[in-house]
């Protein structure tokens, strides 16, 4: 190109609109209709049948979660919940591609990732009823579990997931740290600072932002112009993907070869889920009709993920109602199990608390103690 | 005067603003279409359009600088901040930035911005949205942070909050929006800033409290009527700047304090106001000052905010304590 | 392009980095032999003859004030003076884009623009040494400045830019805010929450990054592992330019071009300009030998902005040594004069400090101010 | 012993925790190569490598993620923040997050992380960079503050910071970086935090002072002795947590109290120490306390400080007014 032409293209600002736009398409391997539209892409996910059914079953069993946690907050018998339906492939297709080795950093509604990890069903009721106990990252056999608690200040885990991501790197494990966080979470300072900490010192990252189109009540595009969030990766120079939120298998691929290519010493990857979320904001007294219509809801229900996953799964023979309704089964009594468990943990002490503050208490944190420790407290 | 709840209050002095003034802005995540997650700002989009009552990207330090240059358009913005745990995202714009720019300006430009947050306990948030940080503003110069205690004040205050010229926290206290009703007055009012209130006379010991704090004050008063101590309750309503003659002339009268506050002890404003009393009053205590406060533990989760709060007693005890003491 | 191959493109993260990489060409109209590469764009710069003869002027003007600057600080006359020398044309080529109406947004280094705006020299020299009357935006005889104070907290510019783009749009104004910071400053959060604000609102607005290289030590490539410092730009969804920080027609173009886009109701721009820092980061104790080689800085030392455009207006016979000269002294004397403007001020008094600090002042206030006024502070 | 000085004394301190322990890291702004603007970490990246010491991008939120972030893989992060006064950039992190995580994972998890920053006046810097900001960390549960106040205490308290499994801000003081030189012991030891120092004995007065403000309680007590006063300087070293019984233990001895800071009288550490006496030791006192503080504007700008600052003279006149009370 002559000089005259590039100097062109770079003023024409409408065209530079139009590349934004253009540079970030969205990798999808099986549609809306539950069929392959790319047999490549498929073989390059590499899942066996007895991957896809643990896929499956994730996902099930998160949307159960989803379901009886729901209902126990109606009850008032749960703290907080931030509800999942919908989301169940950007979080258990994208979480299946990484190991035990690797650390997970959660936002509030990342309860599913953590609990396939191996964090046991009646802690994240403990964390949601606002328990201590619930935040003792460890599996029922006492194994640890790499997980952060899940994040409440929108934005912390992915600067905290930089400095995961650097001393893996350091260490020189064969691991990253992958972080969740919303639509509404690219908007914050701490989102780009992880994402760009990380990329410059190529670290092993690999950074979600789920796209469910809210923040609470705000549509997704009042956060930001930009096309596609997925341009935010490049503002750390991080390679960047948008993928069907709701295809489970193009989400695996792409979280797959993300890790893949951050563990291999290249640095991070992002990637965009675009997906919806079809509930609350959370249990806490959301009401979505006072900001998008039922006809809106009712339409992103159609492409929720678990249909497709079940037409395709069926269709290979490897997936039928049965088996979905035996596993519901298994997962709800599983579930009651934990409730059982949630419900019998000792009440929390404030001399705990205060234990737990400091390593070596204050002279004030000590009388304070003693006295908490007096009546029992 | 009609009885309203704490919050009805805040949306009546937030309506009567905007009527009162086109240069008045409400912004902030979630305050538009959906008015807000307690509803504070319910209605007033669709009253005032969103030109005036708008939703922010989701970026606390974003609403703060927003705020801060809406003000050289001559905007008086009213930012919210959903939660006051949020409040370390925006401490530059606050502490770094539009409480310095009277004075950097040499007083040719001011910073006539609200910042409204809810804060405190005993509603089983998840963590960070209770904490107890207005000792933290307080320590800032160039700034009032305000702290209504019943619905009256949460309107009146409000409105002088909103025609300061300088910037204000008015912090609103979350347990108390729905909790909490009294009667308000009708129409457009200011109560005063740096006023603190008598919330209950008396002449045995003054209970000097704020925000939360002070209902749990007059519930002690009752108890402590009860056992024959006539306690005085002082209300701080604005915690920075300290009304310091009402200080000194409960002070005066009582000669015995109890400071209470729903802070952890290290924290708050409480360690600043017996500071006040111990250097220009001392001599009128006939006893030790007594402080009623949280533990200094990080705000516990949920389940164990009922035991870990200030309560009505904890007052009760120290009251007693302090009367007892000569 | 079939799925597969869109698929397979998305997941060719080499392909992306480089797509990163060549999406930001640079801006380039005057090379560095003084050289007119690009006559269309010149054209389209559509500067006269007067205007060529003002920029540099005020290249000039900022040397000379640097040159002062630096010597006054080492003798211990000036407060802290962040050097200019090198960033000529990002600064003024840059600045002489915009109108009265228009907002500046300076940092610490963008001293010469506020000048240009109308900002007594004086008043810089004030805010220099320390001094609340530097801080009064005004012209000599009283007319605003459009200027906030140089920003020290970086990032915090960018922010308040967009509060002013939102006021400016909200008021209907035929106005930009246009902001300034560093390559280093493009890190913080700030930089970020402030282009997505902006571009969220599609307010009125002009972001620049001057990238010179260095943040006090800490070499451009530390930063982020963003090939271009534009691509920040597009986590806004904003148009992003990468112009010859050093190539006064250049800049200028990308500012007027920036400025109409915005102006006309686009939503913002950023411009990143390529440049560099020839002197010491500050007169604080800075010295760029323990962190950068001497030939280093000779190298960059023959690719400063003025003198391509010198050579350029000799060639069109609109510039000589003689007019240089003569307009130096010209300078000179007015920074003399400014500088005894400036010794001969008040001293600041603590009392008009708290004065300055609440509208109606504290109790404890009143009381230190009524203290202070006794002792004549 | 060797005279050095208090900044040679924080690198002698950084050296030996990077020689002692693999796992200790050094990083932040210009740090490396530099060594940091005010050379504190000057030849530690030639002797240790980019591996231990290493500079970030310029966002101070993102040095403390990463810190937060480290501690996972068991490194203890020891952070630099240029300036105290960025520290606004950074809250979240500080008393958002890793003053909270000991106790969000039950005690299962640890932040064994030190923020290293210069703070305070008297050096004319820009506006930002001298604030006294030390009052507001302190409001801040599950960390520490230390601010040594001479060159032995710089490196003994460094080295216990480091060695602390909790958080720890530790402050140093720009004027005395390099204007105050004091014995230094040689090699690694540790000086206990949470312990004030008897800076001076006397039987008068007790100056309680830190940071800063010790150097000027110590001149001041030589004024105060060739005035027949007899002051006794308490250097708290540690301001939060305070050492009580050090307080009480002063104000005991003396019954007249001095507090002095640097800070505003709004802000610092000051008001808390006054009402720590004020509710424990208050028999104990023979006259009010007097405080000293700087007034309560905005940190100045750099040609007014001198005027703006806590002089000795200031302490010296209230110690005074104090000791003649009675
Ligand atoms: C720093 C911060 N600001 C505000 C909030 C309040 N808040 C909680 S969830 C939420 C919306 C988040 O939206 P998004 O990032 O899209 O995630 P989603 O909830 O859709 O999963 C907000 C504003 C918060 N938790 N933290
Ligand atoms: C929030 C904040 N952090 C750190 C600093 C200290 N500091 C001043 S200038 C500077 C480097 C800035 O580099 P850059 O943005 O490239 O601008 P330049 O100085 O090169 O013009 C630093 C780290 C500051 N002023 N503000
Ligand atoms: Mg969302
Ligand atoms: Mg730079």
């Amino acid at each position: 190109m002559t000089t005259t032409e590039t100097n062109k293209k770079i003023l024409d600002f409408d065209y530079q609109l139009q590349q934004q736009d253009e540079s970030f398409p969205t990798l999808s391997v099986l549609n809306n209709e539950g069929e392959i539209v790319d047999e490549e892409a498929l073989k390059r996910a590499n899942l066996t049948n007895d991957d896809l059914v643990e896929i499956m079953k994730r996902m099930v069993m998160s949307r159960q979660l989803d379901i009886r946690s729901t209902k126990l907050a109606k009850q008032g018998r749960f703290g907080f919940f931030a509800p999942t339906a919908g989301q169940e492939a950007s979080q258990m297709a994208s979480s299946y591609a990484f190991n035990d080795d690797d650390w997970l950093m959660p936002g509030y509604r990342d309860i599913p990732e953590i609990v396939v990890k191996g964090w046991p069903i009646w802690k994240a009721i403990l964390w949601s009823r606002g328990h201590e106990l619930g935040n003792v990252f460890e599996t029922e056999d006492g194994k640890p579990v790499n997980s952060w608690m899940p994040q409440i200040i929108i934005g912390a885990q992915y600067v905290e997931a930089a400095g995961i991501a650097l001393g893996l790197k350091k260490r020189k494990k064969d691991a990253v740290v992958y972080a969740y966080t919303g639509d509404g979470g690219t908007s914050q300072g701490d989102f780009y600072e992880g994402m760009d900490f990380a990329g410059a010192y190529h670290a092993n990252a690999v950074f979600f932002s789920q796209n469910n189109g809210f923040a609470i009540s705000t549509p997704r595009k009042l956060q930001t112009a930009a096309p596609h969030l997925a341009a935010k990766g490049w503002s750390a120079g991080l390679p960047s993907v948008v993928v069907d939120g709701n295809d489970a298998i193009a989400v695996y691929l792409a979280a797959k070869e993300a890790r893949a290519w951050s563990v291999a010493g290249n640095g991070p990857v992002f990637i965009e889920t675009l997906t919806n979320r079809l509930e609350p904001h959370s249990t806490a007294g959301d009401d979505p009709l006072r900001y998008r219509t039922q006809a809106d809801i009712d339409e992103h229900w159609k492409f929720e993920p678990l249909l497709r996953m079940r037409t395709y799964m069926e269709k290979l023979g490897i997936w039928s109602e049965e088996i979905e309704q035996a596993y519901v089964e298994q997962v709800n009594q599983e579930i009651d199990e934990n409730i059982a468990k949630a419900d019998n943990v000792e009440k929390q002490k404030i001399s705990d608390f205060l234990k737990h503050t400091l390593e070596v208490p204050s002279f004030a944190m000590t009388e304070q103690i003693k006295k908490f420790e007096e009546e029992g407290k | 005067m009609a009885v309203k709840s704490y919050i009805d209050a805040i949306r009546e002095g937030l309506d009567l603003a905007l009527e009162k003034d086109p240069d008045t802005l409400i912004f902030g995540e979630d305050v538009g279409q959906n008015g807000g997650v307690f509803r504070a700002t319910d209605g007033l989009q669709a009253k005032y359009g969103e030109d005036r009552v708008f939703n922010t990207p989701l970026a606390e330090s974003g609403i703060g600088g927003l705020a801060i240059g809406l003000t050289t358009q001559n905007y008086r913005p009213i930012m919210e901040i959903q939660f006051f745990g949020f409040i370390f995202e925006v401490m530059d714009s606050i502490a770094g930035q539009m409480s310095r720019n009277r004075f950097r300006f040499n007083n040719t430009r001011h910073m006539p911005i609200v910042v409204r947050s809810p804060y405190g306990g005993g509603t089983k948030t998840p963590e960070m949205h209770a904490d107890n940080l207005e000792g933290i503003v307080a320590q800032v110069p160039g700034i009032r942070v305000v702290m209504p205690a019943n619905p009256a004040d949460a309107k009146g205050l409000l409105l002088s909050s909103i025609e300061s010229n300088d910037p204000v926290i008015f912090l609103e206290n979350l347990h108390l929006y729905r909790s909490l009703k009294g009667e308000v007055p009708e129409g457009y009012y200011t109560t005063p800033l740096d006023t603190a209130a008598v919330a209950r006379e008396g002449k045995d010991v003054s209970i000097i409290a704020y925000g939360g704090t002070v209902p749990l004050a007059l519930k002690a008063a009752d108890t402590l009527a009860e056992q024959g101590i006539d306690a005085e309750v002082l209300d701080l309503r604005t915690v920075s700047p300290l009304d310091i003659e009402a200080i000194g002339k409960t002070v005066q009268k009582t000669g015995h304090v109890v400071v209470a506050q729903e802070a952890q002890r290290l924290a708050g404003v409480g360690s600043k106001v017996m500071a006040e009393i111990s250097e220009r009053f001392i001599l009128s205590l006939a006893a030790p000052i007594g402080f009623v406060a949280a533990p200094d533990s990080i705000y516990p989760f949920p389940q164990a905010e009922g035991d870990w709060m200030v309560k009505a007693d904890d007052i009760v005890a120290k009251a007693v304590e302090v009367v007892n003491y000569d």
